[in-house]
């Protein structure tokens, strides 16, 4: 509730937060919103490449299909490769992190290795490989992202509960005889939950821009998918007549990510109790 | 000096001749080496070049060629008889590029250099294409060749960066990441007009829009042709290029799985040639480019029958899909389109389709890979995806090329792969191979492409035209679809 | 007072934060001579560091609302943000600051001999006034007075007993002890050659042990060199160990302000009493004062001790004036323990 | 107090290795080095010394957070070290440890009468309204408000979180505390409070402490008996009263010398120890003493002395009873 | 020396890192379904063609004794042959790496030289319209495709303004190569047209590239210098009157840049990355290009190299970043 207050008090976090939501209605919606819902697959080979005007928004694109209705119907999927590769990659970085910081020794050296090896597998390389392994599809591009970004929180946990491990209240627990599953769950976690927030928060964001890029290659979603990556490659061969082909994707593109950018800023800005204090 | 600048879309990542036989790469073949014959004009002639002539045997095995005796490679040897056995042994050995052309032909060792001048080839059987594969035999200099040899790897590590050729222009600079500079090879036995190019420079530039804007800027003089028709469209605005439009022999198709359910059924398939829109693709899509082309073979070539293309009628498919479902009952499992990575047009192609498809109550599922992924998925029948659009270009101008490489039952499923299987086009396409009368040979094909058109084997959408980008100032481009224009040694310069 | 070196007179500021405005110093008011170790006590979080830290010139401008009063230091006005370049021109070199905790005062990345020259590039007493022509980060440091700075560099530290001084400055804060560290700030805060030291309870952080090596070093350098220090500390301990005379606060407030024996022996501020009740050895050491300290949003008017004091009556709810207790014994309180007791007690009306 | 001990150190010994890189061992340092005492039910035992002289060690050795490297500690008669973890957990309820920093023991994100009912959770199958009422009836016997219990740490003062730091570890009923550094950062009027719950907690609980300070004057108010402790060693140990008015170890007469005392003699006018402790991961051969201490002979360089009884006192110092303090000059103050 | 063994524990971890990924990364791009040996031998090969091919090249042993002869050729530094050109692996990425290295090291310049300043100021002047503006700025910076800037920026300043080229890293062939870095070719030479044009060439992609790495930058030298600003040694060195420029930019960013240097070392690995997209539209030669190229080949072991080396990159600059580290923050070597 108060954490809420503060979000919206704070500027920048309020606006990240109604593009956000902005997002999401427009996934949800998107068949309400948009002016010709039918154009995801629909084709209107008379009317390809028409510039904006007010019966299309945005334009036309190469099949004749109405730009703004396309870019609606992507939000669906920017939004489910974000939230699946983002989360899958929380459910394995986190627990390993925690893992690996609260034993450390061996096998947390061992673990966090392992990470630095995802790490440095270049994610690009990684999808193709995947997307040339399954075919290129939107699974594939959660797949790969998702297991490459998952070091991303194993390294912030492992840091966070490394630090957290020494402090006393830990030490505490311990000595009144808590289970090492108790101190990790119920007092280690909560405390890197901040953390992890403004990371994935910001995680979306990067996610979305990688899962664009991969579909500017041409290793998304296949045709006639309107994600936003892919319209940006397919705007390419039109350039620079049709401005508004790769304009409108690449606009979209930017509002999401920093919407997501601005809220994970205002979120840490409110979670973390450091900087908290730094404002008062 | 003149110079010629020319943007490419994919690399020159190596020199050898006999490595590699891509389109893409077939500036550096053209222009630095010779073959015994040699392509020319559209629609393509065999003109004599290093070869004067040849005769064939009785049995049709052995080709004995006469070679010039006045031809010398860029460093001033001779070219001799040694230099084309070596080279085709070679190509042999290296098992790559056009030698996997010659290896079901002739096994390693049937050549022989009968003097300095005569070479004869002895095929395994009688072979009425070998004729059309001669300008591919590109002659190395065996000497030089030699002398790079490590480890007995038939020079192979110095031919990637090197040139041992007699061709029109000598290799003055090379950089994998970024092309070749030529100079002007004046010694040349073919001998030269009054202009020319002192230079040549083949480029790789991989983004189109960049290629074009750069020609439109002048910092290129030409670009490969098969542009996009809005990107043509552009150039056509701009009064300092040029476009040469030429048919070419690239027939874009639709090759379907006639080996597996619901496609191995006719009716299913006839519900199929139906259900795309043709005009649609071509008068917008490709804005009116490309010319409709009825069957597999190109419709200027020899041998092409003259059919009627199949037309979009989604009330006809509907009639042919419910004869199927009459038979296999209402179930129509989802067909699976592969597209290639990259190629818009396969993608556009495959949505139109889907379009149709959905019309009549089928749902697709698009899946798009870099080529090579799908070129492996399609020489195995079980990975072979239900459709893939894509295009069969002009290896050699015989129209085995097209309609013998893609339905004939020797070529499954490497390059059959659409599972096609009848014995009556078998018949007649094995038949063609080996005899050489040209005209009998035309209405063998004829015949065996309209069966297979009968059969609604594919779907055959257009044949290419190219459009070759130039600057205005470049003349005299001889454009031939086999070297799509690049060979380089008779255009030249006129403000 | 014609020889004070530094007057605070009604000082009151505070600062605008998420929770309204915190006012922290409410008139407060202190006097110091040269040569005299002044002791500023009082209860943790009762505005001894923002006191100090006003007279340096370093509370954080963002928040800080400054209400009224003066700073003066020996004739130049520390708050006038007109007198920018004599203030800082006084700082860190006619008044120079022992902080409290010398294990994160030294900048952890430049070694002990990088940060006490730079201090000497700037604030040497051999250093010619007037501002220089270079930019800042590329004034140089002549030769020559690096030279002769270095030598007082190594006069003092010995001065402070520090072994192997050559050593010592090639280390980084990190590689020293906590009492090293504490008498390096010490020689630090000596080599401007200052009028004036304000010490932030220089102690805390350090051992008994230390702690009396340190107060025993500060005091003979004030009697040797005749600088005067402000010695902030809540230990009375300390402060009676060193002090020439001590000002105590109470919640921002100064209350009472006498020399050290007449503090110790004579309080007559109420809470001074109870105070010093409340020590251990002084044998009430499970009194304390009951309460806590007024929030600073919202504090009592008047006498900000009102709300713990039994003495307090309604004429509490103005801030009494100074009263003389004694030679050079201030204090501030209506009802002052050499009074007899007030006839209403506060807390009864209230109640 | 009865005579069995309820607890019984012998010969405590606490290394932690110092490691460098590829977990090489570049030396140790003896937090810990033979500590041995008795302590008498309802007895408090007061542990005084320099910071870093191993203390806090102590206690969380004691309390088994920290492994000890060797020795013994007998609790009620049985051995502790050795035990199953389950064996070991179920005999230290019954002895506690309260933080030194008691604000950062518990967890900043649990309101305290979670934090609270924590310890009950772990051992017992109480429901949770018996949790919350324990609780509650605890909050106030530290003499917190009820209401406290919805508060987050950050929201308390330090006094009180002390104070919530003790009631978390009376919810166990424990008879033994360890109270670490209790007063530390206190002011004198919020310490004195705080040393009165001590006080009243002992006997309403009956508890045994054990109360480390650095702060000579608390330990002379609270305690009855006090260990001092140098470099990782119990240097003297005696009765409180004798222990300050006749202290026997050089280093303790110095620890009395240098606390300045209102109204006392000014410590700093001759202030004799110099230098400081040395290094605990290289402690020279012989006495630990022997870099400060101003009586130093050349057996005190060699030999390290053995514990020896003089008077009340139990004292490690080849001569003990035999060094006295330097006798301060009076310094003429400020007439009174 | 402590400072050498700790660069030899973390040299120690380089090896096991590196072969970590260098399995992963092998049987990822095993599990690619193309067959080498059918792509060499070319689309017109029978199958018995492919198959003594396959057997030739070793493709038909099982892949741990593949990734076996793999480690062992790659211990001698060689990362195999390209499928399509039979070109050594290690030569052509070695050719490729001074275009991209050096564009990546402009980034990074144009990146540092932008955010840390910038950063620095933010927090100085913090919730002023400077920090304000600068806030907004960096969110949007690190909120653009890159792919999506680089064609925006060549659509606007080269097609349509022509300011800059098109793509390329140099008008023509370039300075006589010493090293392979044509900025430092052409001074070497004193190649001074050369020079401006490779800068002229590079400065769209570098800024392209550098732009989120600049914003990311800006953002953590923002915190570090917030984190550091209200800290002790730096009230004490304001109440010692020290000159403010010199606490800013000497002390305060000193220790801010503890934490920035490691980000650096994060960016610099993801700059490596980013340049596949930003190469593959401005046709810079260099290994994104290659990296491109290869994919749409299929060119396994071309891939498998790049990653290799893009790889390595990565832990190498981040084990540099720890070496730094050793010079910059004396605590570490406690
Ligand atoms: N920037 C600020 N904004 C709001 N309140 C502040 C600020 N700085 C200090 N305070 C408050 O001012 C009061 C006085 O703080 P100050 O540090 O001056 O006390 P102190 O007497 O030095 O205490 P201590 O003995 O603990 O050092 C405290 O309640 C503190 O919380
Ligand atoms: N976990 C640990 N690892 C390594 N060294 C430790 C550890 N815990 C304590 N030490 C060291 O052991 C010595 C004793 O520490 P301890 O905390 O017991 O001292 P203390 O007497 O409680 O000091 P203080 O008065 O500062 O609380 C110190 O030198 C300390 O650095
Ligand atoms: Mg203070
Ligand atoms: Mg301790």
């Amino acid at each position: 509730m108060t954490a809420l207050k503060r979000l919206l008090a704070d500027r920048a976090a309020s606006i990240g937060a109604a593009l956000i939501l902005g997002l999401i209605l427009v996934a949800i919606f998107a068949p309400v919103l948009a002016p010709y819902p039918g154009d995801v697959t629909a084709f209107h080979l008379t009317e390809r490449l028409q510039p904006p005007s007010a019966d299309h928004l945005f334009g036309t694109d190469r099949m004749g299909s109405d730009v703004f209705s396309r870019i609606l119907f992507g939000a669906r999927i920017t939004i489910t490769i974000a939230v699946i590769a983002v989360g899958v990659s929380v459910g394995i970085g986190v627990p390993i992190g925690l893992i690996a910081g609260y034993y450390g020794g061996f096998p947390g050296g061992f673990l966090m290795r392992t990470s630095d090896i995802f790490l440095a597998v270049p994610q690009i390389v990684l999808a193709i490989a995947i997307a040339q392994t399954l075919g290129p599809s939107v699974e594939n591009v959660i797949l790969a992202l998702s297991l490459t970004y998952w070091p991303f929180w194993a390294r912030l946990v492992y840091a966070e509960t490394r630090s957290l491990k020494a402090q006393t209240f830990v030490e505490a627990a311990l000595a009144l005889g808590a289970s090492d599953l108790r101190v990790m769950v119920l007092h280690i976690l909560p405390n890197t939950a901040s953390a992890i927030i403004v990371r994935t928060s910001i995680g979306m964001g990067a996610t979305i821009l990688t899962a664009a890029a991969l579909g500017f290659l041409g290793l998304g979603a296949p045709p006639p998918t309107p994600e936003w990556g892919r319209t940006i490659s397919e705007a390419r061969e039109f350039l620079p007549e049709a401005w508004w082909y790769a304009a409108a994707p690449g606009l979209a593109i930017f509002l999401v990510v920093m919407g997501f950018n601005l809220l994970g800023d205002g979120l840490r800005d409110i979670l973390d109790p450091k900087l908290r204090k730094g404002s008062r | 000096k003149d110079r010629y600048v020319h943007a490419n879309n994919s690399a020159y990542d190596t020199l050898d001749p006999h490595t590699v036989r891509d389109v893409a790469r077939v500036a550096s073949r053209l222009n630095f080496y010779d073959g015994l014959y040699r392509w020319v004009d559209n629609p393509p002639q065999l003109i004599p070049w290093l070869a004067t002539e040849h005769s064939v045997s009785e049995d049709g095995l052995t080709w004995t060629f006469t070679l010039r005796d006045d031809v010398t490679f860029h460093d001033g040897t001779k070219m001799t008889a040694e230099d084309v056995v070596y080279s085709f042994e070679r190509m042999l050995e290296l098992k790559r590029g056009a030698g996997s052309l010659f290896l079901p032909m002739i096994d390693p060792g049937q050549t022989v250099a009968v003097d300095d001048t005569t070479v004869a080839f002895t095929l395994k059987e009688p072979s009425a294409i070998f004729a059309a594969l001669v300008p591919d035999i590109l002659v190395v200099n065996s000497t030089l060749v030699k002398e790079n040899e490590v480890d007995g790897d038939m020079g192979q590590a110095y031919m990637i960066d090197h040139v041992a050729g007699s061709g029109s222009y000598m290799l003055q600079r090379y950089d994998p990441a970024r092309g070749f500079i030529g100079e002007r090879f004046a010694d040349h036995f073919a001998g030269w007009g009054e202009k020319y190019f002192d230079e040549i420079e083949f480029r790789t530039v991989l983004e189109t829009n960049t290629r074009i804007q750069g020609l439109m800027r002048g910092d290129y003089q030409g670009l490969d042709g098969y542009l996009a028709p809005d990107q043509v469209e552009r150039l056509r605005a701009d009064e300092d290029v040029q476009i040469i439009e030429e048919e070419s022999m690239r027939v874009f198709h639709i090759a379907m799985h006639n080996g597996r359910a619901p496609l191995d059924d006719k009716n299913f398939r006839m519900a199929m040639v139906h259900a795309f829109d043709y005009d649609g693709y071509i008068n917008e899509i490709m804005q009116g480019t490309v010319a409709r082309n009825p069957t597999i073979m190109p419709g200027n070539l020899w041998g092409a029958p003259d059919v009627p293309g199949y037309d979009y009628d989604l009330a006809k498919a509907k009639e042919y899909l419910d004869a199927y479902k009459a038979e296999h009952g209402d179930e129509v499992r989802t067909i699976k389109i592969g597209t290639l990575a990259g190629f818009s047009e396969t993608e556009q192609a495959a949505a139109l389709m889907q379009n149709g498809l959905s019309q009549l109550g089928i749902t697709v599922e698009i899946e798009s890979s870099p080529w090579p992924v799908i070129s492996s998925a399609m020489q195995n029948p079980d990975t072979m995806p239900d459709m893939v659009p894509y295009w069969k270009s002009t290896y050699y101008v015989d129209p085995n090329n097209w309609v013998g490489e893609l339905y004939a039952s020797r070529y499954a499923p490497t390059r059959n792969v659409s599972s096609y299987h009848n014995d009556a086009v078998d018949e007649k396409l094995e038949k063609a191979l080996v005899i050489t009368d040209q005209d009998a040979r035309a209405e063998l094909y004829s015949d065996a492409t309209t069966q297979i058109y009968e059969d609604a084997a594919g779907i055959w959408i257009y044949n290419t035209k190219w459009f070759g980008p130039y600057a205005s100032s470049v003349k005299n481009v001889r454009f031939c679809p086999v070297g799509n224009g690049q060979d380089m040694r008779w255009a030249y310069l006129e403000e | 007072m014609t020889d004070a070196l530094l007057t605070v007179e009604g000082l009151s500021l505070g600062f605008r934060g998420d929770g309204g405005f915190a006012h922290i110093l409410d008139g407060a008011n202190m006097t110091m001579k040269r040569g005299e170790i002044m002791g500023l006590v009082g209860e943790s979080g009762c505005g001894k560091t923002t006191l100090a830290s006003a007279i340096l010139g370093v509370l954080p401008r963002h928040a800080l609302e400054v209400r009224g009063g003066r700073i003066r230091f020996d004739g130049i006005d520390m708050l006038d943000a007109g007198q920018a370049a004599q203030q800082q021109a006084v700082r860190g070199r006619r008044v120079t600051f022992i902080p409290q905790d010398p294990f994160t005062s030294l900048n952890p990345v430049f070694t002990i001999g990088q940060q006490i020259e730079e201090l000497m590039k700037w604030k040497s007493p051999r250093r010619p006034v007037g501002p220089s022509r270079a930019p800042t980060l590329l004034t140089p440091y002549p030769r020559a007075r690096r030279r002769a700075d270095r030598e007082k560099i190594m006069e003092m530290l010995n001065l402070v007993q520090l072994p192997r001084p050559e050593q010592l400055l090639k280390k980084y804060p990190h590689e020293v002890s906590g009492g090293q560290r504490q008498r390096l700030m010490i020689a630090m805060a000596l080599l401007p050659d200052p009028d004036l030291i304000i010490a932030d309870e220089p102690t805390t952080a350090l051992d008994v042990t230390i702690q009396a090596q340190i107060l025993g070093l500060l005091r003979n350098l004030a009697n040797d060199r005749g600088v005067a220090v402000m010695l902030t500390t809540h230990d009375l301990g300390s402060a009676y160990e060193i002090c020439d005379r001590i000002t105590v606060m109470y919640a921002g407030q100064d209350v009472e302000a006498a020399p050290v024996a007449e503090f110790f022996n004579r309080p007559t501020h109420p809470y001074t009493a109870k105070l010093l009740a409340s020590l251990p050895e002084g044998g009430g050491g499970m009194t304390g004062i009951p309460g806590e300290l007024p929030s600073f949003y919202a504090p009592p008017p008047g006498c900000r001790f009102q709300t713990r004091c039994d003495r307090a009556t309604e004429a509490c709810r103005i801030r009494p004036a100074p009263d003389l207790a004694g030679p050079a014994h201030v204090v501030r309180c209506a009802h002052p323990l050499f009074q007899t007791t007030p006839a209403t007690p506060l807390k009864e009306v209230q109640a | 107090m009865t005579d069995a001990p309820i607890l019984t150190v012998s010969d405590l010994t606490v290394r932690f290795p110092i490691r460098g890189p590829f977990a090489r061992k570049l030396g140790e340092i003896k937090a810990l080095d033979g500590v041995g005492f008795d302590l008498a039910q309802g007895e408090i035992l007061g542990l005084v010394g320099e910071s870093g002289c191993g203390k806090s060690t102590l206690g969380k050795t004691l309390m088994g957070i920290q492994a000890p490297t060797s020795g013994s500690i007998t609790f009620e008669g049985k051995e502790i070290a050795g035990r199953t973890p389950r064996e070991a957990r179920a005999l230290r309820r019954r002895l506690q440890y309260a933080y030194q920093d008691p604000g950062a023991s518990l967890d900043p994100r649990w309101k305290i009468g979670k934090s609270l009912e924590e310890p009950l959770i772990i051992h017992t199958d109480l429901p949770r309204k018996e949790r919350l009422a324990k609780v509650r009836e605890i909050l106030t016997s530290v003499g917190l408000p009820a209401g406290h219990a919805d508060l987050f740490p950050h929201e308390i003062s330090g006094g009180q979180q002390r104070r919530v730091g003790l009631a978390r570890i009376l919810m166990l009923n424990p008879e033994v505390v360890i109270l670490d550094e209790p007063t530390a950062g206190l002011d004198v009027s919020v310490q004195a409070t705080v040393l009165r719950l001590f006080r009243d907690l002992r006997e309403t609980f009956d508890l045994t402490y054990i109360f480390i300070s650095h702060d000579l004057s608390v330990v002379r108010l609270m305690c009855h008996r006090v260990a001092v402790m140098y470099l990782g060693r119990i240097v003297e140990v005696g009765p409180v009263e004798e222990l300050m008015d006749n202290p026997k170890h050089p280093y303790t007469q110095s620890l009395l010398a240098a606390i300045p005392k209102v109204n006392g003699p000014r410590v700093t006018e001759n202030f004799w120890l110099e230098g400081e402790p040395a290094d605990a991961s290289n402690l020279p051969p012989g006495c630990r003493f022997q870099g400060r201490c101003p009586h130093v002979k050349p057996i005190c360089r060699q030999e390290d002395p053995a514990d020896r009884t003089v008077g009340a006192q139990t004292v490690a110092c080849h001569f003990a009873g035999e060094v006295f303090p330097p006798v301060p000059t009076p310094k003429e103050s400020t007439p009174a | 020396m402590r400072r050498l063994e700790i660069i030899l524990s973390r040299l120690v971890w380089f090896i096991p890192t590196l072969f970590g990924l260098v399995f992963v990364v092998f049987f990822i791009s095993n599990v690619i379904p193309t067959d080498p040996a059918r792509i060499i031998a070319g689309e017109n090969a029978t199958e018995a063609q492919v198959q003594a091919l396959r057997a030739e090249m070793g493709l038909d042993q099982p892949l741990y004794v593949q990734f076996g002869r793999y480690v062992a050729d790659l211990a001698t530094g060689d990362l195999g042959k390209s499928l399509y050109t039979q070109r050594a692996i290690s030569e052509d990425l070695l050719h490729r790496l001074p275009a991209t290295l050096e564009l990546t090291m402009a980034a990074m310049v144009v990146a540092i030289g932008l955010g840390v300043p910038l950063g620095v100021i933010s927090a100085v002047k913090r919730n002023s319209m400077i920090d304000q503006t600068l806030r907004v700025l960096s969110v949007s910076g690190l909120a653009v495709a890159s792919f999506w800037l680089a064609m925006e920026l060549q659509m606007y300043f080269s097609t349509k303004l022509g300011w800059t080229p098109l793509n390329g890293r140099i008008a023509g062939w370039g300075p006589e190569e010493i090293t392979g870095f044509y900025l430092l070719d052409s001074l070497l030479t004193g190649d001074w047209a050369s020079f401006w044009d490779t800068l002229h060439h590079m400065l769209l992609p570098a800024i392209t590239l550098a732009l989120p790495a600049a914003a990311t930058l800006v953002r953590f030298t923002r915190a570090g210098v917030l984190e550091v600003i209200n800290s002790n040694f730096v009230l004490y060195e304001r109440a010692m009157g020290f000159p403010t420029t010199l606490i800013t930019w000497k002390y305060v960013l000193r220790n801010a840049l503890i934490s920035t240097v490691t980000q650096i070392g994060l960016i610099f690995g993801s700059l490596f990355a980013g340049a596949v997209v930003v190469e593959a539209v401005f046709d810079w030669p260099g290994l994104g290009t290659y990296a491109v190229q290869s994919i749409l080949q299929s060119d396994t072991k071309a891939i498998l190299g790049f990653s290799i080396i893009v790889g390595v990159v990565f832990i190498g600059v981040n084990l540099l970043v720890d070496i730094i580290h050793t010079f910059i923050d004396p605590r570490t070597l406690k």
